[in-house]
């Protein structure tokens, strides 16, 4: 696997576009061709090396490429856009559309991010390992189909709207969670490990919400089923569960009507 | 002698009346009188005569004081700004016609410009509900014709929307509703106990900023499932009464207003009540409408919508059209520090956005194009002052319900002042001049 | 304007009989002419196909419903709008365009005339609005008709001279084209959540049926000689079984005939009908209707149709037929809007996927294809998308393939998840007619304009005709090698001259044209009794002032081509 | 030492604020209509203040003053109403949650007696917090 370093030099006044700064992107260039790619701040078109220092070439492919992000990238977007194979570690904070359609790889940020990370991801990884924005791995607007693949890790706390019209994968926020969290899902599951506040899994029509912490106000969609003992992430635990919502549409299966879960540490 | 120009519409609010009738000077220059309209209506079409009104462009100067220059060096600076900048955010575009904001729209593509309205601090949140799940609706005279429940859930148009209830919604006598008042029951959820709410038959005094709780329960009810004892306030007895209110009509329409877009849950609280009233619809007939404020802040989402697609928060800037509220919507763009340049028109974000994000408009170049002296005049660069639209000049407005009207010119506008679409003129052609375009 | 001459390009003209011969198209003034001057601008169309610019029968392009498509969609534009390039202003939208991106779209195609097909009388307006900010093609509206609360109340006592003078009216004010059907009196019911599913379903409270509006509506188009037929959409649509009430609404026509001077012969214009040709008795007997419809069809000549083919994309459905969008909804789950219209009509949008991997949307797909290649007559059946319902029209050239290619619909039979239901349910894999480039013109030009009334303005190549002329890259002495050089050729015109100004060179927009607004004036006689119903209507029941209600001035109609029609006779 | 009390702010039309913003917001009635909080009875009482009292309200995101009055849409205990302007804008909350959306209703904020505080007028207020030097 070849590596890319690139290091913030002359930070924008505005905020950059850098969909560019992708494995797919970067896969079979040199660093010089890397530093003529296209990004933008506001309306004015730009290369990649007037704001980076870009140090390596890519690999052949966008499996063997790995990016390191060095620098102030707090007013980047689109790191790791469409992404669909190799790695991106980011050393810092950064913006909005992190991981944004990706498809498969790894990206490490080892900061925060802003809202709408991941935003219908279908394959890969995303860990962060401070705080997520909004949106963490939500539908794009008017869209019904969401996060459908793929795993995140937010080893701090999220936004609001996790995981919105999700539809596979997995979120595991190690912290807490604003309100909000997977709205109009029809599969998939998120694991928050800390405190949750309200609305949660409201019109869900399926999928799982394991809740460790507490639950500030319960919708009033999910009814009561009794207690479980379930193993999460190895921590084996009892739970309350409740299924919902109860307001909303549910498919039947095998004759049988599937409800969303909602799972409530004891 | 004075004339009387009847059918006319009050550039006021989205329920925009067409019954106004104007008492004006025989030479067309002074208005008289005003009927039909509510006091704010009146006071719309009254104020646009008074005696103190700036009627030149002033440019600000580096001592703070204004200095009057003419409509050409206003249109020259205007169309700089834009040129120059790499992120300027055009805003308003509510109080005015959508002629204007046609030309508006091509000076936002040429600049490649983020553009946005005042759905921004008013329904974006209801359109953001609407791309998700859908919207049954209807136009007012169906309301008025059919309806036997009408709910206002967190409006309150007795203020808001003053002639709302006697033209559509709760007074007038239909086809099928020939008793009137009578012919409906009205039910009204909001945390306060409204002018509006007085008028129910049931108040729902709900928890503030716990609509999605309540919306959701009522959906629950209507499908007869558990319940806890009590959502946002309100006992479970009391959701299944209403539930069975709402169940009961032939016809029923939602109206909703800024105590759902704006509380906690927003977008969602909208989401919720769609998909309420979908559910109704498995039942009886039922429609759901946001109660839109500003008279043509409908109209500009129209435009945005046939010429860009989106039907606000457009972010232009990379020469195609983008939209993602949160990322391309104004009150984020300012509080983020995304853009370098504000234009604003037919609108007051000075007044009203928070403040974080007024801040953001005084610390960049600006234009305010506004017949008024407001917050955001006194905070702009540059204040054009120009006809007052829907009494000095016509176009085309789009209701509430999205149908369209096309506003009366009632009085000429004082000598030498141009309109929104007059002056925006001047700045495109500007503009393709500095940017080369077609 | 300037002279243009088209040299030896392969003409195919179904109004003068030109069936692929090498000729020159003059061209002055904005028409066909006999000859030019030596002055002319020459065009060289050699080895390459000229026709006369395409006529759109049935699209949704223009107005509420349309936009609220694109409000409440942006996920069909991600990713794929278009930037500013030259004169064309920015694109967006897949299955519902922008109104630049869809005049656009059709000019490159080499479309002259498109029809929106569903006007609600009070948003005309907005309608307009839309249709003068989209470039280039000519574009006339349908109000509708058939859910309208005069037009029930006249019919209902058999009042076809009031129905005429309601209509001359109302086409007046929103400056209409024709009298548009749509599930004649079940979206009335819908104002109640109810629908009207045979011809003979009451409509509630107005004590009227289907049968009686329709066969009303077509006697008072006739009385007043309007240049097109009443356009229809009739009950029932999309449903398993739907066939049967589309013969219903057909065999009402029968003993009518065409009464007008536009050269018009049909009574009754069956629209989507591929929407309307479904036998069985749900989605698992779910078969083909198309022998039993174009059987009729073809026996029946004061009929015409136009397809409604479904392309196998993610579209957006949307209709006046409330009721059905409602129902789909409910089959599909995803977003659903609803606009109840006071006094006139509704309207329901719904996203939809025509996957080619679910049976009922393949199946779809072969009765789509099995109508056109079964019609007789070309001049009697036109090629649509029902645009977005069944596809978007961006999809032409890829259905003319289908239709002109055996080889292009047995691949995509092949490619079918359910191909052995395909050709069980259907008679498609039967069907070894290739529909010919003569036929194409019939199908796309000369027969839509006869059908419209515009047959002696667009649709033809004649001396005198409008020049609009499109060439393509298709040489019609060599044969295919490839069917997907069909869908090729028809997407991008080498040229299309609009009007008698080249607004397409090599497939890219060179000139925005001179658009203009296609409406019926109709001179009718004075009917009091009408005008005061008009009033009264508007001071009880509408929420506008009848002084506010009509589209007028140059920010609605900026240039205006009315066809004139007396019936005061 | 002046009582302080907590109350969840909401902001809106009210026709008096519609009436003002047409007849000029830069002139006093925009003022009297918009640079007050409207309080419950109970609340004022609490607050230990008088009807048409200068008040300073504070939130996490700013401070300013206001003439209390009485709620005239109430009761509302424990909910307090400035109609929506440059007065009630200073202090919301701008989280937009990422909808673009400002949460206008719902802040928590303290109020306080501030009797020798003067309410601005509505442009002034907002210049003097933007820090635009008017000539």
């Amino acid at each position: 696997m070849e590596t890319v370093t690139i290091t913030m030099k002359n930070a924008p006044a505005l905020y950059l576009e850098a969909d560019t700064i992708s494995t797919d992107a970067f896969a079979g260039k040199n660093a010089a061709q890397i530093a003529e790619l296209p990004v933008f701040e506001g309306n004015n078109p730009s290369t990649l090396g007037k704001y980076f220092e870009i140090s390596g070439n890519a690999g052949a492919t966008s499996a063997d490429t790995k990016i390191v992000v060095k620098g102030d990238v707090k007013k980047v977007k689109y790191l790791g856009f469409k992404m669909t194979a190799g790695e991106m570690v980011i050393e810092g904070s950064t913006d909005q559309y992190v991981g944004a359609w990706m498809n498969g790889g790894k990206i490490l940020v080892k900061g925060d991010v802003a809202a709408f990370a991941a935003t219908a991801m279908k394959g890969g990884e995303l860990t962060i390992e401070g705080n997520a924005g909004n949106y963490l791995g939500a539908a794009y607007r008017g869209d019904w189909r969401g996060m459908s693949g793929g795993k995140i890790l937010v080893k701090g706390n999220a936004g609001s709207d996790t995981g919105m019209y999700m539809l596979g994968g997995e979120i595991v926020i190690n912290g807490d969670s604003e309100v909000h969290v997977m709205t109009h899902a029809e599969g998939g599951k998120v694991v928050i490990k800390g405190n949750a506040k309200s609305k949660l899994g409201g019109q869900m029509v399926e999928g799982t919400i394991i809740v460790f912490g507490s639950i500030d106000v319960m919708m009033p969609g999910y009814k009561p089923n009794g207690e479980v003992e379930l193993e999460v992430d190895g921590t084996k635990a009892r739970f309350a569960h409740f299924i919902g919502d109860m307001g909303e549409r549910h498919k039947k299966k095998k004759g049988v009507v599937v409800y969303g879960n909602l799972y409530k540490k004891i | 002698m004075t004339k009387t120009i009847t059918d006319v519409i009050c550039p006021f609010c989205g329920t925009l009346c067409d019954d106004v009738e104007v008492v004006v000077s025989d030479d067309g220059k002074k208005l008289l009188e005003v009927a039909n309209a509510c006091v704010i209506g009146t006071e719309k079409f009254l104020h646009s005569q008074s005696a103190d009104r700036v009627t030149k462009p002033r440019l600000r100067q580096a001592d703070g004081s204004w200095k009057d220059i003419s409509y050409d060096e206003a249109a020259d600076y205007t169309a700089k700004m834009l040129a120059g900048a790499k992120k300027p955010l055009m805003y308003g575009w509510s109080s005015t016609n959508c002629e204007a904001q046609s030309v508006g729209n091509e000076i936002a593509e040429i600049a490649k410009a983020c553009c946005d309205n005042t759905a921004a601090v008013c329904h974006g949140t209801t359109l953001i509900a609407v791309q998700d799940i859908g919207l049954p609706t209807c136009t007012l005279g169906e309301v008025k014709n059919r309806a036997d429940r009408v709910i206002f859930w967190g409006c309150n148009p007795a203020h808001a929307h003053p002639r709302h209830m006697s033209r559509y919604s709760i007074f007038p006598r239909g086809f099928f509703t020939g008793k009137g008042q009578m012919s409906r029951k009205l039910v009204v959820v909001d945390p306060r106990c409204t002018d509006t709410s007085k008028m129910a038959d049931v108040h729902l005094q709900i928890e503030q900023g716990r609509d999605y709780e309540l919306l959701n329960a009522l959906r629950v009810a209507l499908k007869g499932e558990w319940l806890p004892d009590s959502v946002a306030g309100i006992p479970a007895e009391k959701i299944r009464e209403v539930a069975d209110i709402l169940k009961s009509g032939r016809f029923g329409i939602i109206f909703f207003g800024m105590g759902v877009t704006q509380s906690l849950s927003k977008n969602h609280n909208i989401d919720e009540a769609i998909a309420l009233t979908k559910d109704l619809n498995e039942y009886t007939k039922y429609s759901i409408m946001p109660m839109r404020g500003h008279y043509n802040v409908t109209g500009s989402g129209e435009v945005f919508a046939w010429q860009f697609g989106f039907p606000y928060s457009v972010d232009l800037t990379r020469g195609f059209a983008r939209y993602n509220p949160g990322d391309s919507s104004s009150i984020d763009l300012l509080t983020r520090g995304e853009v370098d340049a504000m234009f604003t028109i037919g609108s007051d974000p000075g007044a009203h956005f928070p403040i974080s994000a007024v801040k953001g408009i005084a610390k960049v170049d600006s234009v305010c194009i506004d017949p008024h002296l407001t917050p955001t005049s006194g905070v702009s660069k540059l204040h054009v002052p120009v006809a007052f639209n829907g009494v000095e000049c016509g176009g085309n407005c789009y209701r509430m319900d999205n149908v369209p009207i096309d506003c009366r010119k009632v009085v000429e506008p004082p000598e030498g002042m141009l309109t929104d679409e007059q002056f925006l003129v001047m700045v495109r052609d500007r503009l393709r001049k500095l940017k080369g375009a077609a | 304007m300037s002279e243009y001459i088209i040299k030896n390009g392969h003409v195919f003209d179904p109004v003068q009989g030109i069936k692929g011969d090498k000729l020159d198209i003059a061209i002055k003034d904005g028409k066909i002419v006999d000859k030019v001057g030596s002055g002319a601008k020459v065009i060289d169309a050699k080895d390459k196909t000229v026709m006369a610019g395409a006529v759109e029968i049935h699209a949704h392009v223009a107005g509420p419903k349309v936009n609220l498509g694109r409000i409440y969609r942006p996920e069909d534009k991600l990713f794929s709008c278009t930037p500013t390039k030259g004169m064309e202003r920015m694109g967006s939208g897949a299955s519902i365009p922008t109104t630049f991106k869809t005049g656009y779209e059709y000019a490159k195609m080499g479309f002259g005339v498109a029809m929106e097909a569903a006007m609600p009388p009070l948003f005309s307006r907005h309608v307009h609005e839309e249709i003068r900010d989209t470039p280039i093609i000519d574009e006339g509206a349908f109000p509708v008709f058939g859910n309208n609360w005069f037009v029930l109340e006249y019919l209902k006592n058999q009042e076809i001279e009031n129905t005429a003078a309601y209509i001359a009216w109302m086409l007046n004010v929103t400056k209409g084209y024709a009298v548009k059907v749509v599930n004649p009196g079940g979206t009335e019911a819908w104002g109640w959540g109810l629908n009207c599913l045979t011809v003979n379903d009451p409509v509630p409270y107005f004590d009227i049926t289907p049968a009686e509006i329709v066969k009303g509506l077509m006697e008072a188009n006739e009385y007043l000689g309007l240049p097109h037929s009443m356009h229809i959409h009739p009950n029932n649509l999309g449903n398993p079984g739907c066939y049967e009430t589309t013969l219903d609404t057909m065999r009402l026509a029968e003993g009518i005939k065409a009464n007008n001077k536009f050269g018009r012969e049909q009574v009754l214009h069956l629209t989507h009908s591929q929407f309307h040709s479904y036998k069985g008795t749900n989605w698992g007997d779910f078969e083909s209707g198309a022998k039993e419809i174009t059987d009729y069809v073809n026996k029946n000549k004061n009929i015409t149709i136009d397809t409604g083919n479904v392309t196998l994309d993610e579209t957006t459905t949307m209709t006046a037929d409330g009721p059905f969008e409602h129902h789909l909804t409910g089959l599909n789950h995803l977003k659903w809007a609803n606009c109840d219209v006071e006094l006139e009509t509704a309207a329901g949008v719904v996203p939809y996927i025509y996957s080619p991997n679910i049976s009922v949307c393949a199946i779809q797909w072969a009765i789509g294809l099995e109508i056109p290649l079964m019609m007789k007559d070309p001049m009697r059946c036109y090629i649509t998308t029902d645009h977005p319902n069944a596809g978007p029209f961006t999809r032409y050239p890829r259905v003319y393939k289908w239709l002109m290619s055996e080889k292009a619909r047995k691949q995509q039979i092949d490619s079918f998840k359910h191909k052995d239901k395909v050709l069980s349910q259907t008679g498609i894999g039967a069907l070894d007619r290739e529909i010919s480039l003569y036929e194409l013109a019939q199908m796309t030009r000369a027969g839509p304009a006869k059908s419209l009334g515009l047959a002696s303005m667009v649709g033809g190549l004649k001396p005198g005709m409008d020049a609009d002329v499109a060439i393509y890259n298709i040489n019609p002495d060599k044969p295919v090698a490839n069917p997907d050089d069909i869908e090729k050729a028809f997407s991008r015109c080498a040229a299309f001259i609009k009007s008698g100004v080249q607004v397409v060179s090599n497939g890219e927009i060179v000139s925005n044209g001179h658009k203009r607004t296609l409406w019926v004036n109709v001179k009718a006689k004075e009917n009091p009794q009408v005008a005061r119903d008009i009033a009264e209507k508007f001071v009880k029941y509408y929420s506008m002032t009848q002084n506010n209600y009509e589209a007028l001035g140059h920010h609605f109609v900026p240039n205006p081509y009315a066809i004139e029609v007396d019936a005061t006779n | 030492m002046a009582k302080t009390i907590s109350v969840n702010l909401i902001s809106g039309r009210t026709i008096q604020q519609g009436v003002a913003i047409e007849s000029g917001k830069e002139k006093p009635s925009y003022r009297t209509a918009c640079g007050i909080i409207e309080m419950d009875k109970a609340d004022l009482k609490a607050l230990g203040a008088w009807k048409n009292t200068n008040v300073k309200v504070t939130s996490d995101y700013g401070s300013v003053v206001v003439k209390a009055v009485e709620a005239t849409q109430g009761p509302h205990p424990g909910v307090a109403f400035i109609p929506m302007g440059p007065w009630a804008n200073s202090i919301v909350n701008p989280n937009t949650y990422s909808t673009g959306m400002p949460t206008f209703k719902g802040t928590p904020v303290t109020v306080e007696v501030a009797i020798d505080e003067p309410v601005l007028l509505g442009i002034e207020l907002v210049q003097k917090q933007c820090g635009v030097m008017v000539g």
